[in-house]
């Protein structure tokens, strides 16, 4: 199980990885998979990688990654293409090397005796809970999915949800699956239906929010992944910083994983939009 | 061939000429999982205040042609809660390292009490006074584009200290061999160069600046040439020894700023892109040596044929 | 959706923004295998002086991270010989270009007196004033780091013209604004920003300067974030428009020099990487407008979202 | 014949092309060939094309290289490596697509009547004076070639030129092949004995001047081919200046082949060693 991820044993490395496959699966949507075997032996659900897309000058800073699911020295990653430096990742291919710093981060943690997880995800949100999903699945946990995405092929990760949750919900702005608009709706109907221990949400930011509130009010712990710009990865430069009701807090140290209820979110600045 | 990497920065003895940049390295214990922080020449803390500062609103980075931008705006804790965690942390687990505190302030009398507090710590090897920030708005770089400016902070920390006192220069000036000068007049025992260069991003799918604060401090290989020039200049004109730093990615690049003039380098940028980017420094400046039969890392400074 | 892509620089009409920058297209000539010269805004040629100047010694270019260098020193062959060969070219070849002439002294008097010869030719549109060069030793850079200088030379070229009058500023100082505020007032037109940043590169194996003239002037992306500050920060504060180069290898790049301020741009070094770039900038403006429903190019200037 | 040369009939054009061939002949040394329909058409001997080695931002500058062959729509480039430019070159994999600027400058000129030439090639001088070689000996000229490098290895295009030369004469370094010492010593024995109406000459550029004084003194007319820096390759920057008797020439449009007598050697400059 993943208690652990709340103070990871593992140390981060820098290590060289190999492409074993980079799978478009959606516009604009892929799957890179790396050998990885040390960061794959250790990382835990929630924590991300931060990828050096390209030797030479292109890119001065790693692009961070969560790691969608790890396991036989692999690791997966999902990604969405937005600018140059996953545009770059798109046209990796088979047996190229490049490096990353990994794992990082604090990730997921499951509370004692946790019954029944409800996941909530928005579009690429659905990476750093895939990992999760499984191993509390795995460990017996009961586990509720609801995920929201733009159309029906962008619903990345539903396979691996459908394979290990209990129930799965859909919301599409297009209507293209399961209900039209957003994922909040269900999100708000299945909470005052069930009882769950905890929630664990990513997605876009605004999104987080208004689920953290309704977590708050449903009295149902919650954890949301956040996303910042990041140079070093490794807590070092500050310059992914998230507001908390403890102060500044680094995601990439801190974080990525929050708990919702110490987020501050109105002074906490979403990374430039596309 | 025996190579003797050390040096002699003013009065301080480096094992080797490659330091950390202010602010890209915390105070270490980040970079303990990559690099042996024994075999730097020295660890520049990052920017260290007399009360704690917040620093800039998000987003503070942005990527750039060889280069990024960063508006971080010395968030710190404060010098009592760096002397608690991080000082105490390095003395424990790199007690040979030399420690250089860097020190901010919005004013001559805070970067001075900065320095008083710190006079107390037995494990404070030297002083960088950064008066050459761009991202805070009083203070940091007004201080550096002036003579009078850079004059008064120097004389005001060095009545505090015998301790070797680095001041650090902005390369957003007109002249910079003139504000060497009055820094050098006023009692520094070195200069680093360069801070970051002004600069600003625009993401036009937005039309906004990358930056919450709109300008920022350019870093990186970008600004190598710049650099290069002012510790050119610079060390041909002072007496004093200086840190070289601007866009040091490898070895060579090192190399590069020791023929121009500078005693010791920074290591900045580089280590977000490789954390272990420092020691890679050190193995390249030895492997130079051994390839061009260079006894002692110190000959190379200035060392550049200029004829 | 028509797009106009026409901008008023001053009193100057242009069908685009978009412009070459001195030095880097020669006259046009050598580009005409490439592009089509009269879809260009406007050509600005290669700096021009009173007499023939040789220029520097060799080597006169090296290569930094996204950047170059340059130490090139206005090697011209005097604006008799300009008007003669270059002009008469572009007047027979392109003749519904404007050229602007960049014009380069070693004094106020210099400056004025190829002026004052130009103005008998009836195809110059406009001049830029090139007080910013970094690789000559007496004029060029010299007047632009001195709003004394600055004003003194602007306001000499003033007096004999009433065409367009566009001052080229350099970016080595500590506050452009200051600079520019003293060209406006002493009569100019417009300024440019920026011209090339000093900087300076070094061989580590052969221990040498890479340019002969040890230091020169950096250009290409490197430099964008510098540019872009400085375009901001100078269109914010003065009335008289600006033309923003450095670093502009796209569309996208150019738009972001309109949004923060520029009237109009210049395409400097990409046109070495690829003689097409300026037309390759023009398209690239016309499909930004057209994704982002824009409708005069015009109305990108300064329509940064601040807030 | 080349007399066209003087004059290129040909215009200048941005052209995309494809690797078709990257071979290496001697240590650090390497032959690329390149698909490019129109310069391959175009180009005379003696010019040159701009390579755009990579996109991206790892070369501001484009590099210059003599066309070493041309036939059937294909280039040969005949380099050296020597820093970051040419390494990403030594690189390249067939099929790969880069561009190039060309046909550029002004290459070889052969006066009418010409009988007898000599060609004196160092190191990878041997480049730029192949396809001359070739065209002189298809249009009946004899032709004799001096030929100097480092080691036997390093005399690239030696089978070139002894397929098209009535006589060959070696020098190298290390006597590894012909006989020991600089080219220039054969050159002088060559100009002793035999009767030649033009020299063309390139190598470093010591070893120019060194034959070109001799040239000079037999009164045998000598082009040689200068390579300095170039940013724009086409006449527009003058960073390549050459200094004549005719004041600063481009060598990118009045050169990179010059008359020696011309060139005023003592103020022209060497491009950086490595
Ligand atoms: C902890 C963490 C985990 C992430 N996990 C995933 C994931 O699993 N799948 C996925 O598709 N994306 C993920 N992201 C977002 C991903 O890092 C960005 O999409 C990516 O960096 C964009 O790079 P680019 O070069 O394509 O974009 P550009 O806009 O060209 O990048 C410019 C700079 O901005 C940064 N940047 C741009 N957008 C973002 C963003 N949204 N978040 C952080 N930095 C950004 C880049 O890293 C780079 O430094 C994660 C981000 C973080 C912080
Ligand atoms: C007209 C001409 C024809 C040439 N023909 C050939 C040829 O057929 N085969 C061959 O191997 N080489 C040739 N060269 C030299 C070749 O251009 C350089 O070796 C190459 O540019 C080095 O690039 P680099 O990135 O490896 O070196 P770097 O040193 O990393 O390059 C840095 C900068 O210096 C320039 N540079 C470095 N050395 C030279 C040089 N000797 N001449 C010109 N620019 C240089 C580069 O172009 C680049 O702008 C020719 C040069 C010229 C001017
Ligand atoms: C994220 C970041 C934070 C920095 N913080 C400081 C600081 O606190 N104090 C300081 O003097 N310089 C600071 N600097 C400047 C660096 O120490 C260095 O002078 C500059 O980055 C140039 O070196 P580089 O190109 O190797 O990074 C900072 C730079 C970066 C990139
Ligand atoms: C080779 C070269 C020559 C230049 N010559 C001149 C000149 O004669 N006059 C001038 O005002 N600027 C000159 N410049 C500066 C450019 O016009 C321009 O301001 C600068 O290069 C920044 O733009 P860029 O990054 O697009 O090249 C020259 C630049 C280069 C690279
Ligand atoms: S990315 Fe550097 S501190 Fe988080
Ligand atoms: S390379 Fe530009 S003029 Fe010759």
């Amino acid at each position: 199980m993943c208690e652990q991820a709340d103070t990871p044993a593992s140390r981060p490395a820098l290590e060289r990885v190999r492409v074993l496959g980079n799978e478009r699966i959606a516009p604009g949507v892929g799957i890179l998979t790396l050998h990885a075997p040390r960061c794959a032996s250790e990382v835990r659900p929630g924590q991300f990688v931060h990828l050096r897309v390209a030797e030479g000058r292109d890119f001065i800073l790693r692009r961070p990654f969560s790691v969608h699911r790890a396991q036989d020295g692999a690791l997966e990653i999902l990604y969405q293409v937005l600018g140059s430096g996953t545009r770059a990742i798109s046209l990796l291919e088979r047996e190229q090397v490049l490096d990353l710093v990994g794992p990082l981060g604090r990730g997921w943690s499951a509370p004692a005796g946790l019954a029944h997880a409800l996941i909530v995800t928005g579009g690429l949100g659905a990476a750093p809970l895939g990992m999760l999903a499984e191993e509390l699945a795995a460990a017996g946990v009961a586990v509720t999915v609801a995920m929201g995405a733009p159309t029906q092929e962008r619903l990345v990760a539903r396979g691996l949800y459908e394979a290990v949750a209990r129930r799965v919900v859909l919301a599409t702005d297009d209507g293209s699956a399961g209900e039209r608009g957003f994922v909040t709706a269900p999100v708000q109907r299945l909470l005052a239906e069930g009882s769950f221990d905890q929630m664990y949400v990513c997605g876009p930011e605004v999104m987080q929010r208004l689920v953290a509130g309704m977590a708050k009010e449903a009295s149902v712990p919650c954890q949301v992944s956040l996303e910042r710009l990041m140079a070093c990865g490794i807590g070092a430069c500050l310059s992914c910083v998230v507001s908390t009701r403890d102060g500044l807090k680094r995601a990439c140290v801190e974080g990525p994983v929050f708990n919702a209820e110490d987020v501050l979110w109105d002074s906490s600045e979403v990374p430039p939009k596309h | 061939m025996n190579l003797d990497m050390s040096v002699r920065f003013g009065s301080l003895e480096l094992k080797n000429p490659v330091v950390t940049a202010s602010g890209t390295f915390a105070s270490g214990r980040e970079f303990a999982d990559f690099v042996d922080l024994q075999r730097l020449g020295a660890i520049v803390t990052k920017g260290v205040s007399l009360e704690p500062w917040a620093g800039n609103a998000s987003p503070r980075i942005a990527e750039t042609a060889s280069g990024m931008l960063n508006s971080i705006g010395l968030q710190n804790p404060g010098v009592e809660a760096f002397i608690a965690k991080d000082l105490a942390w390095l003395s424990e687990h790199a007690p040979r390292l030399p420690v250089i505190v860097n020190v901010s302030g919005h004013s001559a009398n805070e970067y001075a009490s900065v320095i008083e507090r710190l006079e107390r710590e037995s494990s404070v090897a030297a002083y960088e006074v950064n008066i050459s920030c761009p991202n805070v708005d009083a203070g940091g770089m007004v201080f550096g584009t002036s003579c009078l400016g850079a004059a008064e902070v120097t004389a005001a920390c060095r009545k505090l200290t015998t301790r070797p006192l680095i001041v650090k220069l902005t390369p957003n000036v007109t002249d910079i061999v003139e504000i060497a000068r009055s820094v050098e007049a006023a009692g520094a025992d070195g200069v680093s160069l360069i801070n970051t260069l002004l600069g600003m991003s625009i993401d036009a799918a937005t039309r906004r600046p990358r930056l919450a604060r709109v300008v920022g401090g350019l870093s990186g290989p970008a600004i190598k040439p710049v650099a290069l020039r002012m510790v050119w200049q610079v060390s041909s004109a002072l007496e004093i020894p200086v840190l070289g730093m601007g866009g040091i990615m490898t070895g060579e690049d090192a190399v590069e700023f020791l023929l121009a003039g500078a005693t010791a380098v920074a290591v900045g940028t580089a280590s977000f892109v490789d954390p272990t980017a420092t020691m890679r420094v050190i193995d390249g400046i030895a492997e130079y040596c051994h390839a061009n039969n260079i006894e002692r890392v110190s000959d190379l400074s200035g060392a550049l044929i200029e004829s």
